[in-house]
């Protein structure tokens, strides 16, 4: 299941769901707002997507992950919009017979939606400025 | 051809547009994608080097023809998560 | 923070501590009771510890984690006595700046776990029969 | 000198308590410890050779001597988690 959505998410619900008989291991990641990066503070951050495509890619990913280990569940949840300070940006649960499995498709599936999702964060700094983070960007101009 | 071209990010806070519309030769690629919205947006040169381009929401190599495509978007580099 | 209980564990409680401002990568890991094992059914386990040096063990894989990894926050809680099909034994939380610290922290933490802390579960089969469980142990007489 | 030797999971099980007290010479050792259960427990056999032992809520070594300690345990391999 996965999942684009401009609400706080609801991870207590998310964990219940993974929680399934045939299961003895559950890995979550959360991906929350920090307030420093760099020395540089965060007063909030917004998400934007390409909504149709980011669900497409988040459905691939979900998939490939389900062929690559033998999960019991798998969900991906995307908050787009603002996230506050310590609020999720972005949840992967997977649950497995062993925790092997679980960890690895967790990390697996963060490291490749921070690859190729269509989603960008825009940081709103604390001296009033904003910026979209472009990983591997030098500064123009 | 008249192709829409989808932008995000700080793609579309510098163009102030959320896509741009440009004319290309019938056989053109997605090379050519690359190189119009440079040659538009000259102040986001190294953005758009570092960008990819989706056709029909999948990523696109270099030589994918643009025509008979849906939808072409330009995908700067990700930072959801 | 460390913790042996025997109620249930509120794992929304537990997640939600370690959504700190200075954190943006929270790893849970849940162990929870499975049903299959090698073929067969478990009914319910039950969890005995000599809880004095578990409670020790504990705290001082806590402390060593701390010092590994640059975590913002680390929690461990093990449920004892029963723990029915699908509820957490053991929950390992930890959060900090970026993602590899808190996987490789949650990791480590419960492979250590299983090997150093002095807990037991009970397998209380579908047959009826009961069974602690020894790791290595060949079947005696 | 006269130990009681904490048991636990299926060792407590088939001994039918949580503690046995041995009597030790006063040299003794860890070492001394798992002979002794294992002779006492001789159905246990395999588990007490898989099984450490703690002196005062800490795992000791074999060499380790028993004099002066308070809290001594036998800890047949653990399943928690």
């Amino acid at each position: 299941m996965i999942e684009l959505t401009n609400k706080p998410i609801d991870v207590a619900k998310l964990v219940a769901t993974a929680q399934q008989p045939s299961a003895g291991a559950v890995v979550l990641f959360l991906g929350i707002t920090r307030e420093f990066t760099e020395g540089k503070q965060t007063t909030t951050l917004y998400y934007e997507a390409y909504e149709a495509m980011a669900h497409s890619e988040l459905t691939r990913l979900h998939d490939e992950a389900c062929k690559r280990w033998p999960l019991v569940e798998c969900r991906l949840i995307h908050r787009l919009g603002e996230v506050p300070l310590t609020e999720t940006s972005v949840a992967v649960v997977a649950s497995a017979p062993h925790r092997d499995a679980a960890f690895a498709a967790a990390r697996w599936l963060i490291d490749n939606i921070k690859l190729s999702v269509p989603i960008w964060k825009q940081e709103h700094w604390s001296d009033g400025t904003q910026e979209w983070v472009h990983p591997g960007k030098k500064q123009d101009g | 051809m008249m192709i829409e071209v989808q932008l995000f990010a700080g793609l579309r806070e510098v163009w102030g547009g959320e896509s741009v519309t440009i004319k290309f030769c019938d056989d053109a690629t997605v090379a050519d994608v690359l190189v119009a919205v440079e040659q538009l947006l000259p102040e986001c040169e190294s953005l758009v080097r570092l960008s990819r381009v989706a056709i029909d929401q999948q990523f696109a190599s270099t030589d994918t023809p643009l025509a008979g495509c849906r939808e072409v978007a330009l995908i700067p580099p990700v930072s959801g998560g």
